[in-house]
């Protein structure tokens, strides 16, 4: 299970040009806003954490449908999916190597964003410990929709009618916990507790589903 | 005609011999020289620029002017030099010119950062925030993610040769961000409300201020070329150590040649 | 040892494929599967891979004393496709190195097996480098870097070079002498002596 | 070169998921504003726009890698790159399919979208007029972007990186035109002209660039 | 019409691997490549067909009279990669009838073309539901749906059975009698009594 999770690590990391384009990646979706919504600072620190977790859902989405795909067209997938591990355990490390390659890395550059988009020291905090909570949540999900597609001649679709619908709720808490955190009338602890929840659900039932999947939909 | 030659014969054969080889005895004799040239004036630069007078409008902070200004330029030339390169590589596909503009793609980054980094710090005592979207601290910022987009883009191939071109296209496009930071303060305009972009357009500067920073920008350029010609070096060695890898890993393979050619 | 698929019947997209296939091979013994294209070669041993589900049959592994093995035949199994499971952006020793460590019960070393296959230069190049018959040369060496009693291989030859298919009948020789049991589809002459052959019709 | 503008289209409906997705990303990027934001109605409506055009700009390049990904592992690039047409011409070709399927649905789907957003009818013709007008710049500027990364096991994200710097003059020229459009003081045949001459300008230069592209890093 | 490939060299990563091959086919003349994995005979025919630029050399194409064709000979190539170059997602007939249309010099209609190598049952199956042969046996009907007079085929007949071989042949011994010329790689024998030979060692 090490060598997967290392294995595909590195192909990402390799393939990708290094962790560096991930950052790179948030780095120019965030730089793009200003451009659109003008150089208002207030503005800017109030829209700063939808920005952040839009970055994270688009970075984790790009990627995603390559979760199974490449592993399939290779003749992977077959290996993979013949030995003695628990299938939904490979499941799990595959998309713990896809959020620790494009999760993670945000949520340690959300400080250094957080300042270019005026986000106070608080705002930054929450955002950072919010992403940290709800990106995985996005992994997992992913992962089941990437693996009800991978068999599929016409999987694309199904990928992302099946995930997005199910991660906006994930955007929705995280940033209204951020907001709580920020403002005196919202609730912050409520919609963090959700997301943690949410985690912790998707980690189990994602891996779950996307094994289910794939040994139901072998051709 | 129906010839598919190349336009060149050299197209990384030739490289490994006359050219480099050239090159590197010159960069073996010019980086002390070059290098004792840059401390000299890289120590003048300083002396000169903690002897400058205070301003009355910005006190001590004007001294992270000497060490701004001449990075935002050196980004800025970084940045040409590397297009003129990429034109190089186009056109003639001259192996040297890639690997001039590769070489350059981290020193200009690392010039970017500081510019951004001290307009950054001076940012904060003078208006109040370390980050503002104005047009030139933005236009300075897509010039980073040009420059880092490159060296991730000339990473992620496994052979330097098959990076050279899409390497030196994108470097060319790229290329319009530099007028852009150099005039786009009035175009911003057009698009949003003038907030604090005034402050750059500063008259003209007074002797004082301006000899100090003249000689830190002639330091920084030799700092650059000296650090250039000593990545190149290194480049084009690294080079050398991965074909030679290559070769040894083809021991058995690799070369084909024509056996026999018989009528049937 | 002894691999035993009675009654095995295949679908896809609903169609019976293969129907009502049965056999038995003992330890050491080799079945050669051969038929015209798409009647059903890869599918059949895809099915005794575990990787397509049995409309109806089984298959089954078992000791000598007629115990049957725990757990999935699947997981005794290794399946080469037509595909060679390998990643292009890796060097060809990380991919072996990868596959030896995710499949456990470790048998040759990644140099050793390269060296089986004739390919120990090539240890170091991405696998993209490679040439169409250098690649399944390196997928053949996959077999050997963890130690499966049960070889299922689908064209195992296609691409390789005269010299390349003597080196595989030699190693595939040694897998049968060491007790393991192979079932190998082909359009080409393999070299074995095959104890048991099976022939589809479209 | 119609048989490749339909082929690629329904190549891309059947198996991209094609315009739904670009439709659902654009759904995810709207309904989180509002939770950033708060109740306020107003401001919405003026970042509606915005909005719109970020959310447009950042679906283009969801898809964007597959352009030339698949026809180059299945072999198809090869025949492609071989035949009698002018390269520039196919390349052209396929990004016209791309905005095809992706950027014409999210046009269409503008006054839904505005509506939502609270967005005026003004806004709303105004967006969807700078998005019609827009977007084929952003398909145009992606394909070069694409066929630098052809050669990459996994150019995703890293082709993103080189895009977005490249389409933001796209952006700042829809938006001021929008802006134009619906304040008095803002000039809009300008950036409007300007904003076609981009796209004009693009659809030669993005296919040229490609072709270019294509032509010298064949392996 | 002739083909002329003079002093070609060929490099990859900077390194030769093909290096100084000429030789000249006049029409209806057949040449076939062999030699061990990784000798370069996949490297040559993309060199041929214009798909990997010439480190040196050149090919050339003319007619009788010596009169060079216009417009580079990759325009008169027909190509077949490892690669078949059909979309999985579409349909047989779909497939074809795309390369068809975009290729130009409309040739044998789709039908007749499937027809030829006998799989006209599949037309309308999509091109993934294909076993591995019989989709080798449509790429090879992309041959025959437009018109080139100089096919470049690497390793043709990986995979087909051994009545779609015979099938092969005799569909290359009629392109060679109306006049064409061919290139091609192979292990096997094609059954093709060529004209020329070139052996390539490692
Ligand atoms: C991160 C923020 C900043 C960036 C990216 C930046 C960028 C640049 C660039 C690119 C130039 C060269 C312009 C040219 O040659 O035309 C420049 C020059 C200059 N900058 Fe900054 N700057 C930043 C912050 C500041 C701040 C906070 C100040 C002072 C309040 C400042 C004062 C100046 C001055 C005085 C010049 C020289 C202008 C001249 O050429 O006359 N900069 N800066
Ligand atoms: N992209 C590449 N970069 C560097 N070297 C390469 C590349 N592709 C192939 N090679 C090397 O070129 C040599 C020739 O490869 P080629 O594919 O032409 O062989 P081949 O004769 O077709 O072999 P096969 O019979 O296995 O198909 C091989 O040694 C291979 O390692
Ligand atoms: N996913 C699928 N859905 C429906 N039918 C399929 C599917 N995959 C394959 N088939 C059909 O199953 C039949 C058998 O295919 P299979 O791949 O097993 O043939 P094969 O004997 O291995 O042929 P080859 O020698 O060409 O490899 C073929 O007729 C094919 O059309
Ligand atoms: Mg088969
Ligand atoms: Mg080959």
């Amino acid at each position: 299970m090490l060598a997967l999770l290392s294995r595909d690590i590195r192909l990402s990391l390799h393939s990708n040009g290094g962790s560096l384009t991930g950052l790179l990646f948030f780095l120019a979706v965030i730089s793009v806003f200003p451009f659109a919504i003008g150089p208002d600072n207030a503005l800017l620190s109030t829209l700063a954490p939808a920005i952040l977790w839009i970055g994270a859902l688009l970075a984790s989405l790009l990627d995603l449908d390559r979760l199974f795909a490449q592993d399939r067209e290779d003749g992977s997938l077959d290996i993979l999916v013949m030995q003695t591990h628990p299938l939904a355990l490979t499941m799990f490390v595959k998309a713990l190597a896809h959020w620790l390659v494009t999760g993670l890395p945000l949520v340690l550059a959300t400080p250094v964003f957080g300042i270019m988009l005026n986000l106070s020291f608080q705002g930054i905090l929450a955002t950072a410990g919010t992403l940290l909570v709800g990106t995985p949540a996005i992994a997992f999900i992913g992962t089941a929709g990437a693996a009800v597609a991978v068999r599929l001649p016409r999987g694309g679709m199904l990928i992302s009618v099946l995930v997005l619908p199910l991660v906006i709720p994930v955007l929705i808490f995280g940033i209204s916990a951020i907001r709580g955190a920020l403002e005196e009338t919202a609730p912050f602890t409520a919609p963090l507790l959700f997301l943690c929840a949410v985690t912790l659900f998707t980690s189990v039932l994602g891996p779950l589903a996307a094994a289910i999947m794939l040994r139901h939909s072998a051709d | 005609m129906t010839t598919m030659t190349a336009d060149t014969q050299k197209i990384s054969g030739v490289w490994s011999l006359a050219n480099p080889g050239r090159f590197m005895g010159f960069a073996n004799r010019a980086v002390p020289v070059m290098g004792t040239v840059a401390i000299l004036l890289l120590l003048l630069g300083l002396y000169l620029s903690f002897n400058a007078p205070e301003d009355y409008q910005q006190g001590y902070t004007v001294l992270i002017m000497f060490i701004h200004v001449p990075a935002a330029w050196l980004a800025m030339m970084t940045y040409t030099i590397m297009a003129i390169s990429a034109i190089g590589t186009i056109v003639w596909r001259h192996p040297m010119a890639d690997v001039s503009l590769r070489s350059a793609a981290p020193l200009g980054a690392v010039f970017t950062f500081l510019a951004l980094a001290t307009g950054s710090l001076w940012g904060k005592p003078m208006w109040g925030t370390w980050w503002e979207w104005d047009a030139r601290m933005t236009s300075v910022l897509i010039l980073l993610i040009i420059y880092l987009g490159l060296i991730a883009l000339s990473k992620a191939f496994e052979e330097p040769a098959e990076a050279a071109q899409p390497v030196a296209i994108m470097t060319l496009t790229g290329f319009v961000i530099i007028p852009v930071i150099k005039f786009s303060v009035d175009w911003w305009n057009t698009l949003h409300q003038p907030a604090s972009v005034s402050r750059f357009d500063r008259p003209a500067m007074s002797a004082e201020f301006l000899y100090p920073l003249l000689v830190m920008a002639a330091a920084y350029m030799a700092i650059f070329f000296t650090l250039h010609i000593m990545t190149m070096r290194n480049e084009v060695l690294a080079r050398r150590i991965r074909s030679i890898k290559r070769q040894a890993a083809r021991r058995n393979s690799s070369k084909a040649t024509l056996l026999h050619e018989d009528e049937a | 040892m002894k691999l035993t698929v009675d009654n095995m019947t295949l679908e896809r997209g609903g169609e019976p494929i293969v129907s009502g296939i049965g056999f038995e091979l003992a330890a050491g013994e080799a079945l050669v599967i051969t038929g015209e294209n798409g009647s059903g070669k890869s599918t059949a041993l895809r099915g005794m891979a575990g990787l397509l589900p049995l409309a109806s049959g089984s298959v089954k592994l078992a000791d000598e004393t007629g115990k049957p093995f725990e757990g999935p035949v699947r997981e005794y199994c290794h399946y080469l496709g037509h595909q060679n499971a390998m990643k292009s952006g890796l060097t060809v020793h990380d991919n072996l190195d990868f596959w030896r460590r995710f499949n456990g019960h470790p048998h040759l070393a990644v140099e050793e097996a390269l060296e089986e296959v004739d390919l120990l230069h090539t240890a170091d190049l991405p696998f993209h480098y490679l040439s169409a018959g250098q690649k399944r040369r390196v997928a053949i060496a996959r077999l050997l870097v963890s130690d499966r009693p049960v070889w299922i291989l689908d064209e195992p030859t296609s691409g390789l070079d005269a010299p390349s298919v003597a080196t595989f009948t030699g190693l595939v020789k040694a897998f049968a002498e060491s007790g393991g049991i192979l079932v190998a589809a082909t359009h080409l002459d393999l070299g074995i002596n095959a104890t048991r052959r099976l022939e589809f019709a479209a």
